[in-house]
């Protein structure tokens, strides 16, 4: 398999055009293996939940917390829903033609693209000035937490530590995505210079070949990688015992039991809520 | 390569046809001397090297590759010099020939192609005791063309049109020779010839 | 690397006698496989050396899909027919003179002679930055080399361009769909139909092809049905030199009249973008309209809204304009003024 | 010479038979035992460095027999003119090959293989890296100020000063030319953006007569105009392919050249082997229209490949090729202000031009045209400034009319502007402004003196055209509209130069009473091959029939001959025929007179007899005593005038007869120039911008007729040819990578024989020039220019004057241009 597609140029240098489409398919095995391979893990595998009675403890410390807690506030979900959907366009638009699909796409693509940057300059934004800007990121301190992710799925009984507001995968998850879809659309503003587009005049010779190539790779690479990403986001989304997580999505709230079942009060803090009890549990 | 990418190539096969093709191979095969790589198919339609033309006449036996144009066969293999390539991409007509009294442009005909067809070149127009054609005769006597690089095919475009309209008007027989380019520009003198050519052949 | 043209590489040759023999070899090769009908553009990218095929499928030598027959007032057209054996056929020019217009204005005589109407339907675009065998989007690349802000595209699209901006070169192609005519293509799986209209594909669908047919097919029959028949036709082709060029504009149209009031009417640009367009906003506009100056205008403006110039090319829009109206009015502007 | 039987006279020309019957031999038609076929690998960009070539895994094709590379290739050589000055060679002369290809297509190497599918595959692969350099592809573009130049070292050519001699010195060689970097400023490139041509520095080549702002002041119209002309590829049919071998010591080339003999020259210095040593085979010649004037450097490669590979190698070029290595007219932008009486004479012409010159030398036709126009026009006042810019770009080099036919293309317009301007009819006020007998052209030399021509009736060709025409009939649809179709009148005078002197004749007559004639002309299709030597069939009084001609190799032993170039053919070896048939009557004289009797002038040579007092005696009896007497009279003794190229062949045919030789030495007052006047109208449809030419008639001053359908053919299709220049033909280079789009001819557009004009007519005034024997000038340049300016001025007379700055006029332009009610293409860029 060739990762990468080459072409000649006026001068008779090759020239990178862009990575190979093989790397499509690939993408898309990859994800769906992982999806069939954690699905059936999670089947076959028993998979270590946080006790119910240490919630049971929990609820009678924060009793004093409301039942519905906030978790995504309208716009944080308009944002996420509108991206969601921006990023179906884009993929299915960018990849149903290399699958074969053929239809008039370009022009959703770039249009989806620009839904998609406004979207996330919009929660940049949102994020810095509204949010707990650092909730969602991932920092040294979260090792123990990663060590405890991993022996839980693995079935072990570990104690703490339990996470903020979002938890680690999701966390990591989002760095990923940061890091793939800022690729795509810094990539795919430069790669609207190449089409017709109300925005800039067209003009395919704005950077050096070599540039061009690696930033068309750069796309592609980036796009590929939403690929699986975002199949392993669907999955996560459906799968029943993150339905809580999903359902947050869509209403904004989640259960005071859910909070507690899942989260650190101590690393998300309610805002508005009751104070720390004096004393832990 | 191509040869690699030739998915019923038969090595032994080939080589049948190379030692084939060696027995015929004359000292006159210049431009394709030694011949590509390339499989004996067995698929319905597949081609044979060796073939025999019918080119003035005469039944020519030659070894001719596959991808040889007519232009190519006539002038390197079987010594008909007179058909000339100006262009080589069907933009010039110095290379037309009758085929089977049509004119054609031989730099884009495959020889394969014309298999048992009846090919007349430049060559062939004249009696065999050197009387020439009308439409030669007619270009002695208009002095028509200039550099004549041009000439053959305008004579081979204008013998076969005159096959389906031997009265044409002179603007009918402009149109029946525009596919072929002068580089002189002498087309009114050329013009003159051939139209003088469409009379005497009335008159013969 | 080196670049060398004029030599053809080589490649296996089949020449099958029959549609049978064909398809087994499309079916059998796939898209390995070049189809050489007349050979006239085919010649140019084998020369050239930028298409390589494995295997060349010359169609030379089967005779069966060749000639016009007269079916029920219309015509089945075998695609293998030249240019001359369609404009010389009695039916064609008596009662289909479009189509028998637009096939003499094709390239040079000898071109006609040899050229294939399924070719002539099917060649690729002439645009000569694709040509030049550069990686351009065309050639599944990335890159249009033809709208860049240095970029020579007097003769390139003016509408329909998406990121490509080639155009169609054939003048048969917008006579046969003014006709209304039915394109048959056959693979070993079976036999479809499209609209002369459909099947040519934009680059906004296809940006690596000009038609929708697949390898594995071969475009048969051309059938061209009786309903314009004798019907009022108007073709004119624009091009710089008289002889071998191909269009920077040309014009089909098949119309009925019942008095000056146009009944109907089916109107084909080519060379204005990468599939030849029928004018469908236009014909629906002039439908019931008396044919007049007036009503000739108003087609004019409504066949080049939303046309887009590039750099060098924006006379394609009055000329555009100019064929249309020529095409309502019959001819060009009569008498005198103007 | 009042009553002539061939001079004047149709007749067939001796190669007609075998060019119609296909066995006229051009180069490609030749064979040779063990021939290698030869392909070459082209540089794909338009400036840069060779710094990598692996040719191994190419070597190793079975097959493959040799490569050639720069490296093979000698170093350009001095050279020494006819006076036995040395000329330093150009040391960045172009040598065929390269390691610095300075434009696209140039050759960096060749393959000799067995065949061209085993060079071209081999060719593949070869594995060559490029350094991409800097290029330009539009001379204004490297005239900007930080614009990139075409050669590492500067963008224009430039001869430093020759030193001045020393007392008792031979005069010091020149110095070679030298390269330049030359930049306008920003300033100055202002006027760009109005659409005109800025007027920066130029070097060397300007010149100034008369008192130019005197002229401007008195004048009652001053018109300031720029007109770009397209470059425009000379495509003869044929493609200049060569084969070659080498045989004791001798390389026998067998090549495409307009000029047999001068083609050994050029040879034996491109290969550094002597003139003895070389031999040419160019029977049969496909076109050249100045790109073959001494065949073509390309033809070293087979030469060379053969050497190396010891068996004769062929070189086909095909058309692509062509199109790099065939050389092409330059492009001239020329700003020119004019002004003009109010009786429309033109009083002071500021002519500024620049050529596209190419990367290589060989693209100066300006100076041409400033030698043209000041001739064409007589301008009371002139200055002329001009300047080659070299540019990413195949060479140029001499098209028909090379400079001329741009002059008038570009002054033509401003004529007819001029002319409607001051309500003045088109044809007087050529008329008003014609050169007549000795016209001065030209600026004035070191003395101060101008030159004059020899002889000009441009006024009378323009009468005989005017009725010919029926020009006042026709003057009335002139501009006016029917319908969608526009129709134009327009009229152009062109002038070139005809003829140059001093070049030798050689015949023997043989016993058998046949003329056996030596032409050292080649045979590229104007027919001066054997129409020239119609003069001695006319002078000897012998019929035609007898005279048979040898051309076609310098192993034939040739007499010294002019190039066929510049249209001097006709003129100078009808001088050299004329001598040589003077010096047979002389000879055929001194021998009748030795054998019957009596004084030499009491004979009479006529019928195929010398005839006197004595008695008789037939051309053969002469032969005879020819042979018997020696010395002078068989060849065994060669004039001391005639060149040594003549010597040699004289040496080599003495003793066959009576052989006649001798170099034209008649004086001649003025430079010889022919003059060609172009009518035209044209009908343009306004609707689609398209145009067509409804009549055309050319009109020649060009002395005597020598050959009428030769001369009619050369009227109209080098008319044709301009007329090409002005509908259709073109370049077009992409500027981001310098590469050019149009190379194949439904690109660059030479015309068919449907664009031609649907009427073409041609008449020649037949005055014979006072400054020859024979009254004949040549007549191969003049037309191109009355053709392309024909049209376009009537094109600007059915559209408007404001319709086109920039050749072709397409029917773009013109639509774009009605629609928009001004122009809308601008003028100045190149090559698009």
């Amino acid at each position: 398999m060739d990762f990468l597609t080459w072409g000649i140029n006026p001068w008779r240098q090759p020239v990178l055009t862009h990575i190979s489409w093989d790397l499509f398919w690939a993408s898309l095995f990859a994800g769906v293996m992982f999806l069939v391979a954690h699905a059936s893990y999670m089947i076959l595998a028993a998979h270590r939940k946080r006790s119910a009675e240490e919630t049971d403890a929990m609820e009678a410390v924060y009793k004093d917390l409301p039942d519905q807690i906030e978790r995504h506030t309208f716009m944080a979900r308009i944002f996420h829903w509108v991206m969601a959907a921006a990023m179906f366009v884009l993929l299915l638009t960018a990849f149903l033609p290399i699958g074969g699909i053929r239809f008039a796409w370009v022009e959703w693509h770039w249009m989806a693209g620009l839904v998609l940057a406004g979207s996330i300059i919009y929660h940049l934004v949102h994020a810095t000035v509204f949010l707990d800007f650092w909730s969602i990121w991932v920092g040294p301190s979260d090792v123990p937490e990663l060590r405890a992710e991993v022996l839980r799925a693995l079935g072990r009984e570990v104690p703490g530590p339990k996470p903020g507001k979002y938890p680690l995968g999701n966390r990591l998850y989002h760095t990923a995505s940061v890091v793939v879809a800022l690729t795509a659309i810094v990539t795919g503003i430069l790669m609207m210079n190449r089409i017709r587009t109300p925005l800039f005049s067209r003009n395919p010779y704005l950077f050096s070949d070599a540039t061009w190539g690696i930033t068309y790779l750069l796309h592609g690479a980036a796009g590929v990688a939403l690929v699986g990403l975002v199949i392993a986001h669907v999955y996560f989304a459906l799968r029943p015992e993150k339905w809580w997580i999903t359902k947050g999505m869509l209403l904004g709230w989640i259960t005071r039991r859910a909070y507690l079942q899942h989260h650190d009060p101590e690393r998300w803090r309610l805002r508005g809520g009751k104070a720390r009890p004096a004393a832990q549990p | 390569m191509t040869e690699d990418r030739l998915k019923n190539a038969s090595r032994r096969q080939f080589i049948k046809g190379v030692i084939a093709a060696g027995a015929v191979v004359s000292s006159s095969a210049y431009l394709f001397r030694s011949i590509p790589l390339s499989g004996q198919p067995t698929a319905a339609g597949s081609v044979e090297r060796l073939m025999t033309l019918n080119v003035n006449g005469q039944q020519r036996r030659v070894d001719v590759m596959r991808q040889e144009t007519l232009a190519m066969t006539l002038r390197y293999k079987l010594g008909l010099t007179g058909t000339k390539i100006g262009c080589d991409r069907s933009e010039c007509g110095a290379c037309t020939v009758l085929i089977d009294d049509v004119p054609r442009y031989s730099c884009s005909v495959l020889t394969h192609s014309v298999r048992g067809r009846r090919i007349v070149t430049i060559e062939g127009l004249a009696a065999g005791d050197g009387t020439l054609h009308p439409v030669q005769q007619a270009v002695v006597d208009e002095q028509g063309f200039q550099c004549a690089f041009c000439m053959p095919g305008f004579v081979m475009a204008t013998v076969g049109y005159l096959k389906s309209n031997p009265s044409p008007t002179r603007e009918e027989l402009a149109h029946a020779v525009s596919g072929n380019l002068c580089r002189c520009q002498d087309y009114n003198k050329i013009l003159t010839a051939m139209m003088r050519g469409a009379e005497l052949m009335r008159r013969a | 690397m080196a670049v060398i043209r004029d030599v053809m590489p080589a490649f296996e040759l089949f020449q099958p006698a029959t549609v049978d023999e064909t398809l087994g070899l499309l079916e059998r090769y796939g898209a390995d496989a070049w189809i050489m009908a007349g050979g006239l553009d085919s010649f140019d990218w084998l020369k050239d050396r930028i298409k390589r095929p494995a295997v060349v499928v010359d169609l030379s030598q089967m005779m069966d899909l060749r000639g016009v027959r007269d079916v029920g007032g219309g015509l089945e057209i075998g695609a293998l027919t030249t240019l001359t054996d369609l404009v010389r056929h009695p039916a064609v020019q008596q009662r289909f003179g479009l189509l028998a217009q637009a096939a003499e204005l094709v390239a040079s005589p000898q071109i006609r002679h040899q050229g294939t109407i399924g070719g002539n339907v099917s060649q690729d675009t002439r645009c000569w930055y694709y040509r030049s065998g550069w990686s351009c989007y065309r050639a599944g690349g990335n890159i249009c080399y033809a709208d860049s802000p240095t970029a020579v595209n007097r003769e390139h699209a003016i509408l329909g361009a998406s990121r490509c901006v080639a155009v169609s070169p054939s003048d048969t192609a917008p006579a046969l769909i003014a006709l209304g005519a039915e394109f048959v293509l056959r693979s070993r799986g079976g036999e479809r139909v499209v609209a002369a209209e459909d099947y040519f594909v934009g680059p906004d669908i296809n940006i690596t092809q000009m038609t929708v047919r697949r390898p594995d097919e071969l475009l048969t029959t051309i059938r061209v049905p009786d309903r314009f028949a004798g019907a009022q036709f108007y073709f004119e082709k624009i091009r710089d030199r008289q002889v071998w060029d191909f269009p920077l504009v040309n014009v089909a149209s098949a119309m009925t009249l019942s008095g000056e009031t146009i009944q109907e009417i089916r109107l084909a640009v080519g060379a204005v973008a990468a599939r030849p367009l029928r004018l469908t906003a236009v014909e629906l506009a002039v439908a019931g309209k008396t044919r007049n100056e007036q009503t000739a205008a108003m087609a004019g403006e409504l066949a080049v809204d939303g046309a887009v110039p590039l750099r060098h090319n924006s006379y394609k829009i009055l000329l555009m304009q100019n064929l249309v109206k020529r095409a309502i009015r019959g001819g060009p502007m009569q008498g005198e003024g103007g | 010479m009042a009553e002539h039987k061939y001079i004047g006279q149709n007749y067939t020309t001796p190669d007609l038979v075998a060019k119609v019957t296909g066995r006229a031999k051009y180069a490609e038609d030749f064979r040779a035992e063990g021939m290698l076929f030869t392909k070459l690998l082209l540089s794909p960009m338009p400036h840069a460095r060779v710094i990598r070539i692996d040719t191994s895994a190419a070597q190793a094709m079975p097959g493959v027999k040799a490569i050639l590379t720069v490296d093979d290739m000698p170093e350009p050589a001095d050279s020494v003119d006819d006076a036995g000055r040395v000329i330093r060679a150009n040391t960045r002369a172009e040598r065929a090959l390269t390691n610095e290809p300075l434009y696209e297509g140039e050759p960096i190497l060749a393959v000799a293989a067995v065949d061209e599918f085993t060079a071209a595959e081999a060719i593949e692969k070869i594995q060559i890296e490029f350094e991409p350099l800097p290029f330009a592809v539009d001379p204004l573009v490297s005239l900007r100020p930080g614009g990139p130049t075409a050669r590492t070292d500067g963008n224009v050519w430039f001869r430093p000063p020759t030193p001045p001699a020393q007392p008792g010195q031979p005069p010091p060689p020149q110095p070679p030319i030298d390269v330049k970097d030359l930049k306008w400023t920003e300033e100055q490139f202002a006027e760009a953006e109005a659409g005109r041509l800025p007027m920066g520095e130029v070097l060397a080549d300007q010149w100034e007569y008369g008192d130019l702002d005197a002229g401007f002041t008195q004048a009652a119209l001053v018109l300031d105009e720029t007109y770009v002309t397209s470059n425009t590829s000379n495509q003869p049919m044929e493609t200049r392919t060569a084969m070659a071998y080498w045989q004791n010591g001798k390389v026998y080339v067998h090549c495409s050249t307009q000029s047999t003999v001068q083609t050994v020259a050029g040879i034996s210095r491109w290969l550094g082997v002597p003139q003895t040593d070389v031999v040419v085979i160019s029977e049969y010649t496909g076109g050249g229209f100045g790109s073959k004037i001494t065949s073509a450097i390309s033809l070293v490669i087979p030469a060379l490949l053969s050497k190396k590979a010891n068996a004769p190698v062929m070189m086909r070029i095909t058309r692509e090729e062509e199109q790099y290595i065939g050389r092409a007219r330059p492009s001239l932008h020329a700003r020119i202000k004019a002004g003009f009486s109010k009786d429309g004479r033109l009083l002071a012409l500021d002519f500024f031009g620049l050529s596209e010159s190419g990367p290589y030398e060989g693209g100066n036709d300006h100076n041409a045209t400033g030698r043209i126009v000041s001739l064409l026009y007589q301008p009371v006042a002139m200055r002329f400034r001009g300047m080659g810019v070299m540019t990413n770009t195949p060479p140029r080099g001499p098209q028909r009319s090379p400079g001329g036919a741009q002059g008038v293309a570009v002054m033509e317009p401003v004529m007819s502007i001029a002319a409607d301007r001051l309500g003045i009819d088109q044809v007087a006020i050529r008329r008003i402004n014609a050169p007549e007998g000795k016209a001065p052209f030209n600026g004035p030399n070191p003395q101060g003196v101008r030159p004059h021509v020899t002889s000009a009736f441009v006024k009378e060709a323009l009468d005989k055209g005017k009725a010919l025409f029926r020009w006042e009939a026709r003057k009335a649809r002139g501009g006016t509209r029917v319908g969608s179709k526009a129709y134009g009148l327009g009229v152009a005078v062109a002038a070139y130069s005809g003829g140059s002197v001093g070049f030798d004749g050689l015949f023997v007559i043989k016993p058998d009473g046949k003329v056996y004639i030596q032409s050292g002309i080649g045979n590229l299709g104007t027919e001066s091959v054997s129409d020239v030597h119609r003069v001695v069939a006319e002078v000897l009084d012998v019929p035609w029939e007898k005279c048979e001609i040898t051309w076609g190799s310098t192993s034939k032993h040739l007499p010294w001959t002019c190039v066929s170039g510049g249209s001097q053919t006709a003129h100078a070896m009808t001088r050299a025929a004329y001598a040589t048939a003077m010096d047979a009557r002389t000879k055929l004289q001194e021998i009748a007179a030795r054998t019957l009797g009596g004084s030499p002038a009491s004979y009479r040579v006529a019928g195929e007899r010398v005839a006197g007092p004595g008695g008789s005696l037939t051309l053969a009896q002469a032969a005879q005593k020819a042979i018997e007497l020696g010395g002078k009279y068989d060849g065994h003794e060669a004039p001391e005038t005639v060149n040594v190229f003549t010597k040699r062949s004289v040496a080599a045919l003495a003793g066959q007869g009576l052989l006649a030789v001798a170099r034209d030495v008649y004086p001649r007052d003025g430079v010889t120039h022919s003059y060609t006047i172009g009518f035209a109208e044209v009908e343009v449809d306004v609707e689609t911008g398209h145009y067509r030419v409804l009549d055309y008639l050319a009109v020649a001053d060009v002395g005597t007729v020598l050959h009428p359908r030769s001369l009619g053919g050369q009227l109209l299709g080098g008319s044709l040819q301009g007329i090409g220049h002005a509908m259709g033909q073109k370049w077009v280079y992409d500027q981001q990578y310098g590469v050019p789009l149009a190379k194949r001819f439904y690109q660059t557009r030479p015309a068919t024989i449907l664009d031609a004009p649907v009427h073409m007519e041609w008449a020649a005034v037949d005055i014979a020039d006072p400054e020859t024997p024979v009254g004949v000038r040549g007549v191969g340049e003049p037309p191109v220019g009355a053709g392309w300016a024909a049209v376009a001025n009537a094109v600007a007379d059915a559209v408007g004057h404001d319709v086109f700055r920039r050749f072709p006029v397409t029917g773009d332009m013109i639509l774009t241009s009605l629609a928009n009610g001004r122009r809308v293409t601008d003028p100045l860029t190149a090559n698009i």
